[in-house]
C-alpha cells in the first residue's frame, strides 16, 4: 500500500558535482518498492517550495530498510533536501507509479540512460541480478565530470559503455549515437529487452532506433508532478493510440513503442 | 463533545469537509491513502455528456504560495462516469457530489438529470467557470444572466441539492451569488481557480500551454475569504467555502467568515490525508472553545 | 552592453525598475539604504488634495506568500507634499511620477495640474482604485465609464504623461483598458492590490479594521502576470507591470508578458535596496542573451 | 546609517521556557545601536514567513562587536531562527527606530516591564549605568517559570522586584498593581524618570498611574510591522493630538503621556 511516512535521514554524501546520494530508515518503502518506482517527497514543511518533489529510488537495501535517492540540486527543492543531515526527517509518499518489469522472457537487459536517468538503474540491475539477468548499460553524460556512482553501475553480470557529449571519456557523442554503433550486437531473438531512463529528447531519438532493434523496450518518463498519484492529470503524455496517460500513476515506465512524441 | 454534523440544502454532512473537484479524482484514487468515509463528502472532477481528453500539456506549473492548472475539464464523460466510476463509492460512508458542466445549458440539465438519477450521488454541483460558447466563450460564471440561465437549467433537472460555484474572476461576485440564488440554487460554493499566468524566461514560452489557467493554493486564500464574506452578506444560501486551506485553521477562517462547510484541493497533493487532519482539527479547536456545535462558528465573527 | 533604457509615454527610462506608489513613501525614506539614482524612477504614495489620516489600526497582516495592507490613502495632501516632500527629490537622478487620487474627477484633476505644474514631477500615476462617491461607492477603476471620466479629467490637467493604475478586481480588465485609452491615457500600469481578507481564529476578528483589504505580494504575481498579458493584447499603449516582483527573474516575466517597465512594492518590505537587484539581473539576464536593447524583450513570447 | 546586513551567528541558547538568546556578530550595529532600538529580521531566505520580523536589542557587546537578541518561539518566524546556530548567518536591518532617552536631566530610573517587554531592558540598564544612573527594574510575568535573564538585571546600581500573576514569587499581581504599591516611593521632584515597555493593555493600565507619578515616563511600544522603516504607515499609533505616529520610526519609544489608547 502507498503510504506517507517520515522517514529519518541516515546519512548524505555527495555523490558527483553538484549531486547527493541520500540514505533514509524506510523500512516499509524498501521491502514493497520495484525499480522504476518513484518517491514524492516533501522538501519544505511550510509553502516554498508548495508541491512535493519526485525521485526515482535509486537503490534498496531490504535487509537493512535503507532506501537511498540520487539527485541533482537545481532549485529550491533539492537545496533544502540537500541541507538535510543525520538526525532530520523527511516525509516521503510512495513507492508510487508503474516499475520495469523483470520478470519478462528475456536474459539480456540493455539500458539506455542519459544524465541523471541514471537514477533507478542501480536498483534495476539489482533486480536484474537476482533474476539471474544480464545487463549491459549505456549512459551518457555531458562530461566524465559528470559521472557519479559507476561503482553501482559495475558488477560480474554487468558491462558499462560510456558516452560523453565533449568525448572527455569513452564515446565522443550522444548516447544515442552510442546505442546506434553498437546496436548490431544487439539483435532480436537472442533474449534482448530493452530499457530507457532519460530526458524527454532522449527518448525521441532512441524510439525509431529501439524499434528496429526488434525486442521490447520499456523507457522511464519525466514531468512535472503536483499529486503524483494520478489524481490531478497534469502530468499527461500522449500515446500513439491517441490517449492521455498519467506519467505518474500509468507511468513512468511505459513500453516505448507505445508513446507519441510529436504531440 | 462538538457535534461536527452540518447541513447544507437539506443535506446532512457528518462533518464540514469536503474534497475539492478535479483535486480528488473520482473519489477512490486517495482511498489507499486512508478512510475516505472520515470525510463529510466528495466533490467529483467535473464530469461532462461527452468524454473529454483535457488541454495539452504542459498543465501545471508551480508559482510562489500556489500553482497553476490548465486540465480542461479531462474527465471520461457521465456514461463511463457511471458505471465504472461511481460504483465505487457505493460502500462509502461520505456524501457524494457530483461537478457537472456543459457547453450549453441544456447540456449541463441533461448531465445533472443522468447524475442525479443515480442513487449514491447525493447533490450536484455546478461548474460555471466554463466557457459559454453561445456568448462569446466568456465564462458563464462571470455573468449573471448566463448564470441564472445555467442554474435554472440545472434546478429543472433535479429535485436533489444543487450547489453553484462560483468563480473569483467577476468584478462583483455577490451580483452573481444574487442571480443563482434567484435561479434556484440551494448553496453556493466558493472560489473556483483565479485566473493566472506564468512564463519560464529561459524558454520565454508561457509554463503552460494554454497559457493563462487556474491558480490554487495557500495564495489564494485571502482571495477566497474575501469572497465568502461579501457573499455571505448578500444571500441566505448556505456556502462552501474553498480556496488555499492547508490547515485546519484555515477552514477555521472560511467558518468564521461565513461558510457552513468548506472543501480542501491543492492540500490533497502536499498531504493526502490532509482533509482528515483538517477534521480533527475543526474538532479540537471546536472543543476548546467550548462549541457544542460547529454550526455555531458559521460567520461567528465578534464585534 | 544592453542598454537597459526605455520609454514610458515619451518618457525615457535609465531602466525599466520603478517603485510603486504606497511602499517607497515620498521617496527618500529609503535614501540611507541605496542610491536611488540607480532606479529608473519612483511613483510616490497617492497624493490627495487634503491630508487623510487613512484607515483604523489594525492596518496589515501577513498572509501565505503575501500580505494584506489597508493603509487607506493616508497622505500628507498635495500642499504639504509640494512644499515638504518633493523638494527633497530635487537632487535625485531619477524619475518622479506622482500618484494621485479624489474622491470626483475633478478632485483627481485639480490635485494633478497642481503635481504636474512642478518641473520635478516628470508624470502622474492615476489611483483609479478609489471609491467612486458618486457612483456608489463602487472603485472608479471597476467601471469603464468612470474610469474614463476621470482619465479625461487629468488628461486635460496636464500635458506630461498620464499612467493609469489599472485595479484588477474586475471581470474584464482589457474593457477597462481600452475605455482608459480611448480617454487619452499615455500608459497603463498593473496592477493595484487584489481584494482580500484574513481573520484570526482565536479572536474571531477580521485581521484588518476595515475587513477588507489589499493582497499583495509573490501570491499574486501569477493574476498580475496574466492581466499584462491580456491587457498587451487589447491595447496599443506602454504598460506598466506591477504584482509580487520579489527577484529580477520576476521583472523579466513581466516584460516577456508585454510590460515595458516594471514597478516593485512588496519587495521593498523585505529587502529596501531590492529593486536594485532587480535592475541588475535584469542586466545581467540581458547580456547573456545577447539583448542589444531590453526593449527587445518586452512581450518577446516564443511561439 | 541604517543597512541591512548579514551577520555571522556566534551561538544561540535557550534563555528559558520557549525563550532563546542569540548573539551575533555585528559590529556596526553595536557600535551604533542605542536602547530601545530594534532590528528588523529575516528569517527565512525564501517567502515563508515573508516579512522580517521585529526584535529589540536586548543587549551589545560594543568591544567585541557582538549584538544580542532575546526572543520567545510563537510562530513560525521564530521557529525558524531558534534553528540558526553557529555558522550560520542573518540578515538584519537595524538599528531602527527611536531609543530611550537615557541622558536627560534624571538619575534614577523607574523600569515597568511586561513579560517580553524585559528583552531591551539589559541594555538600557547598561546605558543608565555608563551615565551613572540608578534604576529599578519592576518586571511582572504570569508565573516564575518565565523568568529569564535576570542576572543581566541585577547589578550595583539596579534593584528588582518580581510580580507574578499567580503568586510563584515576590509580589502577587500585576506589575501595574506593584507600581501602584510602590509609587508612594518614587516621588516627583526626587530625579525620577519613567521607562515603561510591554504589552499595550499595561501600557493602558500604567498610564494614568504614570501621570500622577509626576515625572516623565517614555513608553515602547509593539505592533505588527511590515517595512520597519516608516515607509508602509502600516503600524500607526494615535497620539492624544488624534495624529497618527508610526511605532517602526516615530517609535517604538513614546512619551507615555501622549499616546491615545482609546482610539
Ligand atoms: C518520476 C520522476 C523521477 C525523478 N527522479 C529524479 C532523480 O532520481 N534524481 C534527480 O536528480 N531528479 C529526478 N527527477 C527530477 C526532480 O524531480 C527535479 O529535479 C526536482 O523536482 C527539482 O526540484 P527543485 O525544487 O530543486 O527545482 P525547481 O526550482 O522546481 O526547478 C529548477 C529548474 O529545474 C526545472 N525542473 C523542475 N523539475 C524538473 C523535472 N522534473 N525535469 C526537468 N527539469 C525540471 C525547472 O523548470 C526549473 O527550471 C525526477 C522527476 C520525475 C518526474
Ligand atoms: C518593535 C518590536 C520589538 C519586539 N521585540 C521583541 C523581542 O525582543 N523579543 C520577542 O520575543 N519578541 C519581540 N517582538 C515581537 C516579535 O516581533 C514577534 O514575536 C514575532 O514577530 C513573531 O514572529 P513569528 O513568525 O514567530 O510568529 P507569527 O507566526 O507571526 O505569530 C504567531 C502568533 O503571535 C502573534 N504575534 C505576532 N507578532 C506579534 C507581536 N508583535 N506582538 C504580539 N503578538 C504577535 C500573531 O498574531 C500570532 O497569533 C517585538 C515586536 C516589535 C514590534
Ligand atoms: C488540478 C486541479 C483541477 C481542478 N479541476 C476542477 C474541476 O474539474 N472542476 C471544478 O469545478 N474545479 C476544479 N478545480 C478547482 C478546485 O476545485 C478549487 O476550487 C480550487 O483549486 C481552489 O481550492 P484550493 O486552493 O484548495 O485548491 C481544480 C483545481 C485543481 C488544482
Ligand atoms: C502598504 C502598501 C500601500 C500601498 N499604497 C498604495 C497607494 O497609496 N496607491 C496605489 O496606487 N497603490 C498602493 N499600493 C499598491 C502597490 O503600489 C502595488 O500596486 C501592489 O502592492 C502590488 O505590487 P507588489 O505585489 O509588488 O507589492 C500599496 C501597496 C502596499 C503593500
Ligand atoms: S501529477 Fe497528478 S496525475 Fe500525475
Ligand atoms: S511597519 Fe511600515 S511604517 Fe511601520
Amino acid at each position: 500500500m502507498i503510504s506517507s511516512v517520515s522517514c529519518p535521514v541516515i546519512d548524505q554524501a555527495p555523490a558527483g558535482p553538484g549531486i547527493f546520494t541520500i540514505r533514509l530508515k524506510a523500512p516499509v518503502l524498501a521491502a514493497e518498492a520495484k525499480p522504476g518506482q518513484f518517491v514524492h517527497v516533501r522538501t519544505a514543511d511550510g509553502i516554498d517550495p508548495l508541491w512535493r518533489r519526485p525521485f526515482s529510488i535509486h537503490r534498496v537495501d531490504r535487509r537493512r530498510g535503507i532506501l537511498l535517492l540520487s539527485y541533482r540540486r537545481i532549485g529550491r527543492g533539492t537545496s533544502l533536501l540537500a541541507g538535510r543531515t543525520a538526525g532530520d526527517t523527511i516525509d516521503l509518499l510512495g513507492p508510487l507509479g508503474k516499475p520495469f518489469d523483470t520478470a519478462g522472457r528475456f536474459d539480456k537487459a540493455i539500458i539506455v540512460a542519459g544524465g541523471l536517468g541514471i537514477a533507478p538503474v542501480p536498483f534495476l540491475l539489482d533486480a536484474l541480478r537476482k533474476e539471474g539477468k544480464r545487463a549491459v548499460v549505456l549512459w551518457g553524460v555531458r562530461s566524465k565530470a559528470e559521472f557519479f556512482c559507476l561503482e553501482a553501475l559495475r558488477g560480474r553480470k554487468t558491462a558499462i559503455h560510456i558516452a560523453t557529449e565533449d568525448g572527455s571519456e569513452g564515446f565522443h557523442g550522444r548516447v544515442t549515437d552510442l546505442f546506434g554503433r553498437l546496436a548490431a550486437e544487439f539483435t532480436a531473438g537472442s533474449g534482448f529487452s530493452g530499457f530507457a531512463c532519460g530526458p524527454m529528447p532522449m527518448l525521441k531519438t532512441l524510439q525509431p532506433l529501439a524499434a528496429a532493434s526488434g525486442f521490447p523496450w520499456q523507457a522511464s518518463l519525466e514531468e512535472r508532478m503536483a499529486c503524483g498519484v494520478g489524481v490531478c492529470q497534469g502530468c499527461v503524455v500522449r500515446m500513439k493510440n491517441r490517449q492521455y496517460r498519467t506519467v505518474c500513476a500509468d507511468g513512468p515506465v511505459f513500453d516505448l513503442a507505445e508513446l507519441d512524441f510529436n504531440d | 463533545m462538538t457535534d461536527l454534523s452540518v447541513r447544507i440544502a437539506g443535506l446532512a454532512l457528518k462533518n464540514p469537509v469536503l474534497t475539492a473537484s478535479g483535486t480528488f479524482g473520482y473519489g477512490t484514487e486517495y482511498a489507499g491513502y486512508f478512510d475516505i468515509s472520515l470525510l463529510g463528502g466528495i466533490a467529483t472532477k467535473t464530469v461532462t455528456l461527452e468524454p473529454r481528453e483535457g488541454n495539452p500539456m504542459p498543465r501545471l506549473a508551480e508559482t510562489p504560495g500556489g500553482m497553476l492548472n490548465s486540465i480542461g475539464l479531462a474527465n471520461v464523460g457521465i456514461e463511463r462516469f457511471l458505471s465504472e466510476k461511481l460504483p465505487a463509492l457505493e460502500g462509502l460512508d461520505t456524501r457524494v457530489i457530483v461537478n457537472v458542466a456543459g457547453n450549453t445549458a441544456e447540456e449541463y440539465a441533461e448531465v445533472t438529470s443522468r447524475a442525479a438519477a443515480h442513487p449514491r450521488v447525493d447533490a450536484i454541483e455546478v461548474n460555471v467557470s466554463c466557457p459559454n460558447v453561445r456568448h462569446g466563450g466568456l465564462a458563464f460564471g462571470t455573468n449573471p444572466a448566463a448564470t441564472a440561465e445555467v442554474t435554472a437549467a440545472v434546478r429543472a433537472a433535479t429535485s436533489k441539492p444543487v450547489i453553484v460555484k462560483l468563480t473569483p474572476n467577476v468584478t462583483d461576485i455577490t451580483e452573481i451569488a444574487r442571480a443563482a440564488e434567484a435561479a434556484g440554487a440551494d448553496a453556493l460554493s466558493l472560489i473556483n481557480t483565479v485566473l493566472g499566468m506564468a512564463i519560464d524566461i529561459e524558454t520565454r514560452r508561457p509554463l503552460i500551454a494554454r497559457r493563462t489557467a487556474g491558480l490554487s493554493g495557500p495564495a489564494i486564500k485571502p482571495i477566497a475569504i474575501a469572497k465568502v464574506y461579501q457573499v455571505r452578506q448578500a444571500v441566505k444560501l448556505p456556502l462552501i467555502g474553498i480556496g488555499g486551506i492547508m490547515r485546519w485553521q484555515d477552514a477555521v477562517e472560511f467558518l468564521l467568515a461565513g461558510a457552513t462547510a468548506v472543501q480542501t484541493g491543492t492540500l490533497h497533493f502536499v498531504e493526502p490525508d490532509g482533509p482528515v487532519r483538517v477534521v480533527e482539527g475543526i474538532r479540537r479547536y471546536s472543543e476548546e472553545k467550548g462549541v457544542a456545535s460547529v454550526t455555531e462558528l458559521v460567520g461567528a465573527l465578534s464585534e
